[in-house]
């Protein structure tokens, strides 16, 4: 049962991607529906097994790499976090399948997309269910790989090619940290499998490592490196930039990696090795730094982007920074819990948003719609769900484990916690403000697009209604069904070993923060979409002003912070720059002109001038001749 | 012991001064000329030495020979008096240099000259005392049996030097009329005449 | 001065270097160069010569007269090689002897 | 087991049945020439798969549980030097073998069409080339070794000289003056080795104990050959010019196969025969690796010609190789072991899929391309896995190898780990970038329209390499598991020859302590 | 009355010279055709020469016998070494028929003086006396002069006549002149007794500088630099066969003649000789491969490789140990077919029933003339020394006797310039295969042909059964340091 979980997507994947051309759109989508459905089907018996019943285990399949001690499998690991994992990624994920089916209709290579939505589903189950971190590796390049092509599904536009790169790359510099990682681990423990780490990671945490001539406490530089792959995967700060360009793939594409699943492995990363990151105190100080300057910062971004996509884009970046500071202040239920319920209601954003770009004949841009509610109600009351569910109103998934962030942020009494909720707070504010801009923009006022536009808005087919459905009942339900198993009071029991905590639990003081803390984001929400409604409602001119009067601060937030431009000037340019440079100056410059070349030459300039000595007269040679027995005999009578 | 020494200054002086004059004499025969002075200086050496049966031989071989052989060469190939061409000083120097040191590192080895301590035992034909063989006959005693290895090589030396300068120089001449013996004595009446009855009246045709 | 081996060897030097001299300062023609030969070879005669006497052996002589034959073939072919050259090119000027080079 | 494989001289069959298939060749008479080079490609292809077969034969005699020589031949060639016709392989050589025999049949296949002039000297070159390459793996003696090492040069001058592009000549002498230059200063420290050790045994020579100043200056002479080879930074630019000139095959075979020579060459010359050298050298052998892969990386992100970036991206990839063998750790020398087979798979492959292109549209600049998974969805397919693959993708050949030399190399020195990473960011870049250039965007050009998607014959070529690729990606352990014991005693024996000079000398060697364990 | 000397040791020799002078009365009474029968007959007279040289040559007794007084001498490596001479002069005899009839030389005196070449050559090779070794030595030079003059009306020919002589005279100037000062220090001329009188003469300048003079006088006849400016214009101007001639024969004698003067009597001087020497060896190796770039010329081309090999099989020489003296009679051996082998495919260089020379003139013949290409890319990459070709072998055994002999600056020296001569043979390889065609060759006669196979068979198969061509190479060097 576990491995055909795991398994079945793949077998759809290798169905619809080989054989796709052969059986047809239809049968290609339906095997990878089924597929991956009873994937989902089999998951939640799974889930219950293993996290309710506590029955965790690991299926070992093959053995992998071996090589002196460093041995890795393939492997299967079933415990709660993992089950969680598996249940939510394939649940939405079949929802997405559904719903593809209808958005990508007008496509003309469905199999394709379907096999690598299959892929992707399989490569994340990989990445949840790993054992192992290289197995972990695996799955989470996998995801890289898809992604990207999933990206740049619509290979004919160069701006998604670009994209696709870009998020390949960008990742890849996390994996560069999160390979030096598994390294380290295995220079620690001389081993890398999770069970055997975690068993000895107490007999290491005094250890001290040399890396990179910094000698440090060895379980820090791990947790620090191992972060950095997290923060390329999850999009944080300074890794960010990949994943708003990453919209130009397909919208299902969008919320199935760019919400649900994929960013999360991250977090997912992180709590996995939360037996590890406890340790290393100082490496979660980090991590709630950059998740919460990554909440507030992204958030600043989402108020002005006028892509429909880019928004919720930057959105999930944003929430993504709430997961990684509930995991710094050592709050990983929180983190898993917030992270389960922003895939549905992300998902849920996203498929909506697609609905409506559907509906509106591929336009993005929110500048050109407004006034469409009346034409696509479903999608706008699903919108709706989304929109509550990710701005924490109750009694919406969100509330239940935003807030609970927020509290254990509070709780935590530390400096890094202070900071991580003020900026969670303001990152709050924002939220709301920049999801009733985007409700009100997309669907009230006046219409905006042109007329043949708005005369062909029209709701969308069932086949992606009722997976926007599906989706909605995740969103409002979820934080409420999952809150005890998660947070609850029964959360020990729940996660068993799966997370660790050190000292004091995170969870136990969030429920007993005073109440302000409590209302404070609901506050603060409220005064978000109230000022959303001002704005966009009733005074639609103030924003075109204040864009005018503070044109520094809009172009700068228009302009994503200038990371783009900065990474363009800092790395991009020089690579390319460099290359050439060394190709042009360094191989042929200077190796080839000097080395082979230049020595090919100076023979043959010697050839040369030893023509000329053979001049062919007779006197020149024996001239030769008798300077040759001058020389030696002079060395013979002077030298010897 | 004067005379000897007088002797020997004066042939080897004029030696020097006959090669000198070989060398740089324009005219080729005059060089043959002094070549032929030379030699005959150098033979004068050798008797000087003790060596008159070789003393002979240079006199005979070479003034008798080889130095008329040139003179042939020289009359036959009609060589004009060359010009000294340009250039001709400037390597010269360059030679006379080299030259130079060459013959003053040769002659301060031969100014101290010296013989291996063992060459004495290890004479292969030690020099007869003169009074009881002359140097002709001496040598006579061991050419033809101890080295008549090298006497029949030289001969063998000089059957090639003499085929190779028939191959090189003999041209038959289409154009020269030869008497070719054995075609005459070969020649029969019936190759050469025809009998030919004539009928009276109608003549030879 | 008593004349001891030394004056004959340098003589003989003398004579070799003459020759030597002669057959790369030699602008006008192959005889010359071919009577240079003779020189040096002289030069060797005399100091075997010179060296027999000295040392009281007959070789020296022997190989004196060995030279000498091969010195008379050497000046045939050497002469027969000039006459075919002067008929190939009609000169024998040295400076005209370039054809092969490089 | 039976009797019959026993007895059969197994090396010396895989190694000349090449060369019984020369002189088949040599025997096709026909007046038509098609006649001549349709016989010869149907004759050279069944000769390479039957040589691949007998390898495989091999491996399946192999015993992996011994670091021992197996199938070991010994004739006397030439006593009076010592020197013996001496074949052997273990689990470090034995792969190489088949890496060898297995690229071959392929790469006749890849020939098939694209050469039509002089089919069959191409063929005979190709045959000699195979009986070179393997020979070269098997040989346990060095002069043997080095007369095939050498050898491989004559045929390959001729490949890329009479069947290469526009400027084949001057690639060809490159080629064949850069790495003879390289080869004759190996001969030199052979022969050194040979008058110090009495002979040229390369079993004997592996237990013989240089001393540190005879083994400085063979490890130099032994460096300046398989450096070039290899090659590293910065005597590697005859590579991109002998693969962007040689004919696809020859630039599968260059790849494929020569350019492990010399890696093979540091691993069973360089280090087990000279440890303290190899050890003092390290630092070099690291320099110029990071070097040559962050170096050669960037410059391949700046190329237009398509075979000329794969072959800088060879440099980077066999720059990892390089210091995996001198971090001489389990996992880094099999990584780099693996990485040289995995990297000879698919450099072989990206070679091919150029092939393909360039066979229809005769040309390798990118910039003509663009958009070709519009007609050639197969064709993008095997390059985008191939493209993977040589990224170092999870589940891929390329990662196991890169994944296994820089963990061996962390636990070594953390900072060259560090640099030789970067090298997975710039490979990801220029490969994809790449990919992007030549297959994705939209189809403009008219002539690329025409472009036929993979025929049934490049199938066939393409098909094997997928899977191979695959597979070793997925289950590596086949492949590991041959050479794990062989390289298990070539680090331990390296570092116990350490640790006994350090012991001697009375310095503690801080380096070979660390690994001690 | 002496008693005859014992001729049995130089039944070759004297087989030899009977043959030649019958020969010659052959050529002269003979009235139809006369070339080709001399030719073959002297082609024949090599092969008994030969088997009587192997017979005569291996003293049942032990090391060596002499004859004549103590002037002659044979042993295992006189025999090996009359056996090469034998065997290139025969082949470029067999190459020299086809020419001769094409070119419209048939003059039967040419196959005599070239006989008595080679019998001056082995009398070069058995002397055991500075006389014989003279005479000797003048008997090859001057048939040499002759045969390189030999095609008479062609101005090129006549020009090479006229340089080899002058130059040669001049060298074995020096050397005779060399010998009288050893003749003056020694008191004695035979190699015997200059073993013993030079023990401990290594502070004696004079006799040091005969030494140099006699060294020098070699150097000219092996062709080294700087006594080496003869060799490209001779090999160019002479006719084909008779170059071909040069670059072994005379070559493989000299060589064989100065690695037993040198280790022989000159032993005891061997730290002297070896400066002159290694001077001399470099300058060759290198000299001859880079002039070789430049030419155009296929036989001037040949002449600078013949330089630069000279200058390896000197690294053999100057090791002056027995490996070395086996690695450089290998290499004579291994050269030897290398380099007739490639005169024969000079001499199948035939367009239109001329002869061409220029290097161009092969372009894309590896198409027509697949054969001929075959042959000479073999032959060429032999001389490169790439392995598995015998030419690797001969610069292998070469320089692992150097580097024994702790010259390893000279062996990397020496592989380094093998790198830069592999350009030039790598060209014409280039232009047979690489270059577009310009004219088809006519199709070579089968004595060309055979001996061009047969040369190019024995490099590559060299490999394979490489013992029973060294055994004999191998006694030979083994006889050379027992005598």
């Amino acid at each position: 049962m576990e491995t055909a979980a795991v398994f079945l997507p793949l077998v759809g994947a290798i169905i619809a991607g080989f054989f796709g051309r052969h059986i047809g759109d239809r049968a290609s989508q339906i095997v990878t529906c089924l597929g991956v459905g009873s994937a989902a089907v089999l998951s939640v018996p799974l889930f219950f097994d293993v996290a309710v019943g506590g029955n965790e285990r690991v299926v070992n399949i093959m053995s992998w790499i071996n090589s002196g001690t460093f041995e890795t499998a393939w492997a299967l690991r079933f415990d709660t976090l993992s089950a969680v994992m598996v249940m939510t990624v394939t649940c939405v994920s079949s929802l997405i399948h559904v719903y593809s089916i209808g958005y990508m209709s007008q496509d003309d290579s469905k199999p394709r997309f379907m096999a690598y939505l299959s892929l992707f589903t399989f490569a994340m189950l990989m990445l949840v269910t790993s054992d192992n971190l290289v197995q972990l590796f695996f799955g989470w390049e996998g995801v890289g790989v898809v992604s990207y092509l999933l990206i740049g599904f619509w290979f004919k536009k160069p701006t998604a090619n670009a994209a696709a790169i870009k998020a390949f790359v960008v990742n890849r510099v996390g994996d560069f940290g999160f390979l030096l990682g598994i390294f380290g681990i295995y220079m620690v423990f001389d081993a890398v499998t999770f069970d055997t780490v975690f068993n000895a990671v107490e007999a290491h945490k005094e250890d001290t490592v040399t890396f990179f001539g910094i000698e440090g406490h060895a379980l820090t530089l791990i947790s620090l490196l191992l972060f950095i792959g997290a923060m390329g995967k999850s999009a944080q700060l300074f890794l960010h930039t990949w994943l708003p360009d990453a919209m130009e793939g397909p919208t299902p594409v969008s919320a199935l990696i760019h919400a649900a699943t994929m960013v999360t492995a991250g977090v997912f990363l992180v709590a996995r090795m939360s037996p590890v990151f406890e340790y290393a105190p100082s490496a979660l100080e980090v991590v709630t730094i950059v998740g919460a300057s990554t909440a507030f910062f992204a958030a600043t971004i989402g108020c002005v982007q006028t892509d429909i996509k880019r928004v919720i884009a930057y959105s999930t970046c944003s929430q993504l920074g709430y997961m990684f500071f509930a995991c710094g202040i050592g709050a990983y239920p929180a983190a898993i819990f917030h992270l389960m319920t922003h895939a549905w209601f992300k998902a849920l954003l996203f498929l909506g948003a697609g609905s409506v770009i559907h509906a509106m004949s591929d336009e993005q841009d929110m500048r050109k719609m407004g006034g469409i509610w009346k034409h696509v109600k479903i999608t706008y009351a699903m919108m709706w769900i989304g929109t509550l569910a990710l701005v924490a109103v109750p009694p919406f998934a969100g509330y239940y484990s935003k807030d609970l962030v927020l509290e254990a942020a509070y709780g935590a009494q530390t400096s890094v916690g202070q900071y991580a909720f003020i900026m969670g707070i303001a990152a709050a504010l924002l939220t709301a403000f920049y999801s009733g801009r985007l409700l009100l923009l997309t669907f009230h006022g006046e219409p905006r697009a042109d007329k043949q536009v708005m005369e062909h808005v029209h709701e969308s087919p069932l086949v992606m209604t009722i997976p926007l459905m599906g989706l909605a009942l995740g969103a409002i339900f979820a934080g409420m069904v999952g809150y005890d198993l998660f947070v609850g009071e029964g959360r020990s029991e729940f996660w068993r070993s799966a997370l660790a905590v050190l000292g004091e639990d995170p969870i136990e003081a969030a429920h007993h923060v005073p109440a302000w803390v409590v209302w404070l984001p609901m506050v603060v929400t409220a005064l978000g979409l109230g000022l959303s409604y001002h704005m966009y409602m009733r005074r639609p001119d103030i924003p075109g002003r204040l864009a005018a009067q503070f044109p520094r601060i809009h172009q700068f937030l228009l302009n994503k912070w200038y990371f783009d431009e900065l990474y363009d000037f800092l790395f991009v340019r020089p690579a390319f720059w460099l290359g050439n440079i060394l190709w042009k100056r360094g191989d042929e410059g200077t190796i080839d002109r000097f080395g082979p070349n230049g020595i090919s030459s100076t023979i043959i300039n010697g050839a040369r001038r030893l023509g000329a000595v053979q001049s062919g007269y007779l006197y020149h040679y024996a001239f030769a001749m008798i300077i040759g027995i001058a020389l030696f005999v002079s060395w013979t009578v002077v030298g010897g | 012991m004067i005379a000897a020494t007088l002797a020997f200054y004066l042939f080897a002086g004029l030696a020097v001064v006959g090669a000198v004059n070989v060398i740089f004499q324009r005219n080729p025969v005059h060089s043959v000329l002094w070549l032929i002075f030379t030699f005959f200086n150098a033979a004068g050496l050798f008797v000087l030495l003790g060596a008159e049966f070789v003393a002979m031989i240079l006199v005979i071989v070479y003034v008798g020979a080889v130095a008329v052989l040139f003179l042939f060469v020289v009359m036959m190939l009609d060589i004009n008096i060359a010009v000294i061409r340009e250039g001709f000083l400037k390597y010269m120097w360059a030679g006379l240099l080299v030259g130079g040191i060459l013959l003053a590192e040769l002659i301060t080895v031969f100014a101290a000259w010296t013989i291996s301590d063992s060459a004495e035992g290890l004479r292969a034909a030690p020099t007869p005392d003169p009074s009881a063989m002359s140097n002709t006959e001496a040598i006579g005693q061991i050419l033809y049996t101890d080295y008549i290895y090298l006497f029949q090589a030289s001969g063998i030396i000089l059957l090639v030097a003499m085929i190779g300068s028939i191959v090189l120089t003999h041209r038959t001449r289409p154009g020269v009329r030869k008497q070719i013996i054995s075609e005459q004595n070969a020649r029969r009446p019936i190759d050469t005449l025809e009998i030919i009855k004539v009928e009276s009246g109608k003549g030879l045709q | 001065m008593a004349i001891g081996l030394s004056h004959y060897l340098t003589v003989s030097g003398i004579l070799f270097t003459l020759g030597i001299f002669g057959i790369f300062l030699n602008r006008k023609n192959l005889i010359v160069i071919l009577m240079s030969i003779e020189l040096m070879l002289l030069a060797v005669n005399i100091n075997f010569v010179a060296f027999s006497s000295f040392l009281g052996d007959l070789v020296g002589q022997i190989f004196t007269m060995i030279v000498l034959t091969v010195a008379a073939a050497e000046a045939a072919i050497g002469l027969a090689i000039v006459v075919v050259f002067y008929r190939a090119r009609r000169s024998i000027a040295v400076e005209d002897i370039n054809q092969l080079k490089g | 087991m039976n009797g019959f494989v026993e007895n059969l001289p197994l090396l010396s069959v895989v190694t000349f049945t090449p060369l019984l298939g020369v002189l088949l060749l040599l025997t096709i008479r026909a007046d038509d020439p098609e006649i001549v080079a349709r016989n010869s490609r149907w004759v050279t292809l069944w000769v390479t798969l039957g040589t691949f077969l007998s390898s495989l034969l091999m491996w399946a005699n192999f015993d992996p549980g011994t670091a021992d020589f197996q199938f070991v031949e010994q004739a006397a060639w030439f006593p009076r030097f010592g020197i013996s016709y001496h074949m052997g392989v273990d689990g470090i050589s034995m792969l190489f073998v088949i890496l060898s025999t297995f690229l071959m049949p392929i790469c006749i296949l890849a020939s098939w069409d694209s050469i039509k002039v002089r089919v069959r000297e191409y063929m005979i070159s190709f045959l000699i080339l195979e009986t070179m390459m393997i020979g070269m793996f098997c040989a346990l003696d060095m002069v043997l070794f080095y007369v095939f090492f050498e050898g491989v040069l004559i045929p390959m001058f001729l490949i890329i000289g009479i069947w290469g592009g526009a400027r084949r000549v001057y690639a060809a002498f490159k080629f064949f003056l850069y790495t003879l230059t390289g080869s004759v200063l190996l001969l030199v420290a052979i022969l050194a080795m040979y008058f110090t050790a009495g002979t040229t045994d390369i079993p004997t020579l592996m237990t013989t104990n240089f001393p540190f100043q005879i083994q400085f200056w063979l490890w130099l002479g032994l460096f300046a050959s398989f450096a070039v080879k290899v090659p590293m930074w910065p005597v590697h630019t005859w590579l991109p010019d002998a693969h962007v000139q040689a004919p696809t095959a020859g630039s599968v075979i260059l790849a494929g196969v020569l350019l492990k020579m010399g890696a093979y060459g540091f691993l069973r010359f360089s280090m087990p025969m000279l440890p303290l050298a190899s050890e003092y050298f390290t630092p070099l052998v690291y320099g110029l690796s990071i070097i040559a892969v962050i170096y050669t990386s960037l410059v391949a992100l700046a190329q237009e010609d398509m075979k000329k970036l794969i072959a800088y991206s060879s440099v980077a990839h066999m720059g990892f190789v390089t210091v995996g063998i001198f971090a001489a750790t389990q996992q880094a020398v099999q990584g780099a072991i693996y990485q040289m087979l995995s990297h000879g798979v698919v450099s072989g492959a990206l070679f091919l899929c150029v092939g393909v292109v360039y066979d229809r549209l005769h040309t390798r600049e990118i910039s003509r391309y663009g958009g070709l998974v519009n007609n050639m969805p197969k064709y993008a397919f095997v390059f985008m896995l191939m493209m993977l693959a040589s990224v170092g993708l999870p589940g891929t050949a390329g990662f196991v190898g890169e994944f296994l030399i820089l963990t061996g190399v962390f636990q070594v020195n953390t900072w060259v780990a560090l640099f030789t990473a970067t090298g997975v960011i710039l490979g990801a870049t220029y490969m994809l970038y790449l990919y992007r250039r030549v297959i994705y965007g939209e189809l403009t050009k008219e002539d690329l329209k025409g472009m036929l998607d993979l025929s049934g014959r490049e199938t066939v070529i393409f098909a094997p390499l997928c899977i191979v690729v695959m597979w070793m990606g997925v289950y590596p352990m086949s492949f590991l598991s041959v050479m794990d014991v062989s390289v298990a005693k070539l680090v331990a024996d390296y570092h116990n020859a350490l640790d006994a000079h350090a012991a001697a000398t009375g310095l503690v060697d801080g380096v070979s302590l660390a690994l001690g364990r | 009355m002496t008693a005859l000397p014992n001729l049995t040791p130089a039944y070759a020799e004297i087989f030899l010279a009977i043959a030649g002078m019958a020969l010659l009365m052959l050529g002269v009474f003979r009235k139809k055709d006369p070339v080709r029968g001399v030719t073959l007959l002297a082609v024949l007279a090599f092969a008994v020469a030969a088997v009587l040289a192997l017979v005569t040559n291996t003293p049942q007794d032990g090391i060596s016998s002499v004859t004549f007084n103590g002037l002659f001498v044979v042993n295992a490596f006189t025999g090996f070494s009359k056996l090469l001479v034998l065997l290139g002069a025969g082949m470029a005899m067999m190459l020299g028929l086809p020419w001769a009839r094409n070119e419209g030389i048939a003059r039967y005196e040419l196959p005599v003086i070239m006989l008595f070449s080679v019998l001056g050559m082995m009398m070069m090779v058995s002397a055991n006396n500075l006389m014989s070794l003279y005479v000797g030595l003048e008997l090859q030079s001057l048939a040499l002069y002759v045969l390189a003059a030999s095609n008479r009306g062609n101005l090129k020919a006549t020009e090479a006549g006229v340089k080899y002589f002058v130059l040669g005279a001049l060298a074995s100037g020096l050397l005779l002149y060399g010998s009288s000062l050893i003749y003056g220090f020694a008191g004695t001329t035979s190699f015997a007794g200059l073993a013993d009188a030079l023990t401990g003469a290594q502070d004696n300048v004079g006799v040091i500088v005969g030494v140099v003079f006699v060294i020098c006088g070699f150097a000219f006849k092996v062709s080294a630099v700087p006594f080496h400016m003869w060799t490209p214009d001779v090999y160019e101007g002479a006719p084909t066969p008779v170059t071909a001639f040069f670059s072994v024969a005379p070559k493989i004698a000299a060589l064989c003649l100065f690695l037993r003067v040198l280790v022989g009597p000159f032993e005891d001087l061997m730290i002297q000789w070896r400066q002159v020497l290694t001077v001399i060896c470099v300058a060759s190796m290198l000299w001859g491969a880079v002039a070789a770039i430049a030419q155009n010329n296929i036989k001037r081309m040949m002449a600078y490789s013949s330089i630069s090999h000279v200058g390896y099989a000197l690294i053999g020489l100057i090791a002056g140990t027995q490996d070395g003296a086996r690695g450089m009679i290998y290499y004579m051996l291994i050269y030897l077919f290398m380099n007739v082998g490639t005169f024969a495919v000079i001499l199948s260089m035939r367009v239109k029933g001329r002869y061409v020379e220029s290097i161009n003139d092969l372009s894309g013949i590896s198409k027509t003339n697949p054969a001929i290409a075959l042959a000479l890319t073999v032959l060429m990459f032999s001389m490169a020394g790439i392995p598995p070709l015998a030419g690797f072998f001969g610069k292998y055994f070469v320089f692992a006797a150097a580097v024994n002999a702790g010259l390893i600056p000279l062996a990397v020296i020496g592989v380094l310039s093998s790198v830069i001569g592999a350009y030039y043979y790598l060209r014409l390889i280039k232009i047979m295969y690489f270059d577009e065609t310009a004219e088809s060759f006519d199709r070579p006669d089968a004595w060309t042909g055979t001996v061009m196979g047969v040369c190019a068979l024995a490099v590559v198969v060299f490999v394979l059964v490489p013992e029973p061509l060294l055994a004999g190479a191998d006694a030979a060097a083994a006889a050379l340091f027992q005598g």
